[in-house]
């Protein structure tokens, strides 16, 4: 499986702090969202936000990368803290 | 504690962190620091107080990463970062970034280096609350990347 | 209290100076302190203390104009600058530069330049005591003059 | 009387913190050097140091400027508080 996370307002605009998928089902970060996409159509306008970030396992991704079962993907808005 | 890092619900108090960062320590000729505070005023929104989010787990690792490169750039002998997380109200302490090296020079750049890169890479978002209710998610703002990018080497 | 200098023999106690900086004081979001301690090695002199002499009169009237030239160039909201003179030990605190701002980049800026301007320009000066009981004037450092005149615009 | 000061290591080189010279003899900053170093002509070396800082009345000179009774001058090396 792999552990699906979403944080901070996109969390609050899809109504889903979390979700896990068959890790089956998805081999990168481009066909995850894909995979999310197709079951939740509604989201398709904040999954394609230019400015959202992904990380894989605590560290970013700047380009599609692969993923295998166990991997933990989080997005999210730009950072505010500090 | 020579470098350290504290993600924290709690409040700090700056002479404790001022006085754990000297501690024993003789060869520290320069210390600077930086507290960031909920301000009353932000982007003209009147704001009485805010929440602070993050992504355990990835937050301290981002933060470890920013503190490592750090010591790679410049002469440090202590840094210490606090970030606090959770309900915040008017005039409360958010983060403390607090360094110490043999040279002014090098402290007053790490510091601020920690701040612009604490500020647009590590995992926390701000919302908040206004006099009139209204509840909004900070935007990210750009010129915090143009700060931040002020510090790129070749190598990235 | 909210742009002051003080010239003193007695020490400082930053958590105070600090409280002080951001007493009743909501908007300043941004707070940059910076303290110069007496350092254990300073140009490869094994230094144990160091006398502080200055120009009573010219020393405030000179931090002042800092400080008014600071104002001027940076959004402060308050300010302090404070300078010890006489007999101090290793590890004793010098100076105590603090700045609150609504912007992070004015108060870092601000604190900068003003140790900058105080360092080249207030007249102070150190006389070192070494282990081996040698007694040394320190010398003026060409790169701080190099710091300092980072700041020149046009007018100067 | 113009007030003379001689502050830190220059005041340990001519063994003197300060004195008074007659506005009648001197006008300016180089006349009261030229006087000085009339009057104690070891001090030559230390006053013709070009690095040394002149004040008048507290205010940092950096050219030769009129002097008159009742000012205070003084000279000193290159600061190092902070």
């Amino acid at each position: 499986m792999i552990q699906v996370l979403f944080l901070a307002q996109l969390r609050e605009q899809l109504g889903v702090a979390e979700l896990q998928v068959g890790a089956d089902s998805v081999v990168s970060i481009a066909t995850l969202k894909d995979y999310l996409v197709v079951n939740h159509p509604h989201w398709e306008q904040f999954l394609s936000n230019s400015k959202l970030l992904v990380a894989v396992n605590h560290q970013y991704v700047k380009t599609d990368v692969a993923i295998a079962s166990g991997d933990e993907v989080a997005f999210f808005p730009p950072v505010t803290g500090g | 504690m020579t470098f350290s890092i504290s993600v924290q619900t709690q409040d700090f108090d700056v002479g404790r962190e001022y006085a754990e960062l000297i501690a024993g320590d003789t060869a520290a000729g320069a210390v600077v620091f930086f507290v960031g505070r909920v301000r009353d005023l932000n982007n003209a929104r009147d704001v009485t107080s805010m929440s602070l989010e993050h992504y355990p787990g990835m937050t301290e690792k981002i933060l470890q990463q920013i503190m490592d490169e750090t010591k790679t750039r410049w002469d440090l002998i202590a840094a210490h970062i606090v970030h606090r997380v959770g309900e915040l109200q008017m005039g409360d302490q958010i983060v403390f970034v607090g360094v110490t090296s043999a040279h002014r020079e090098h402290a007053f750049q790490a510091a601020e280096f920690l701040m612009d890169y604490l500020k647009t890479r590590a995992p926390f978002w701000k919302k908040e609350s206004t006099k009139t209710g209204e509840v909004t998610w900070v935007d990210a703002k750009e010129g915090d990347e143009v700060r931040a990018r002020r510090w790129y080497t070749d190598q990235q």
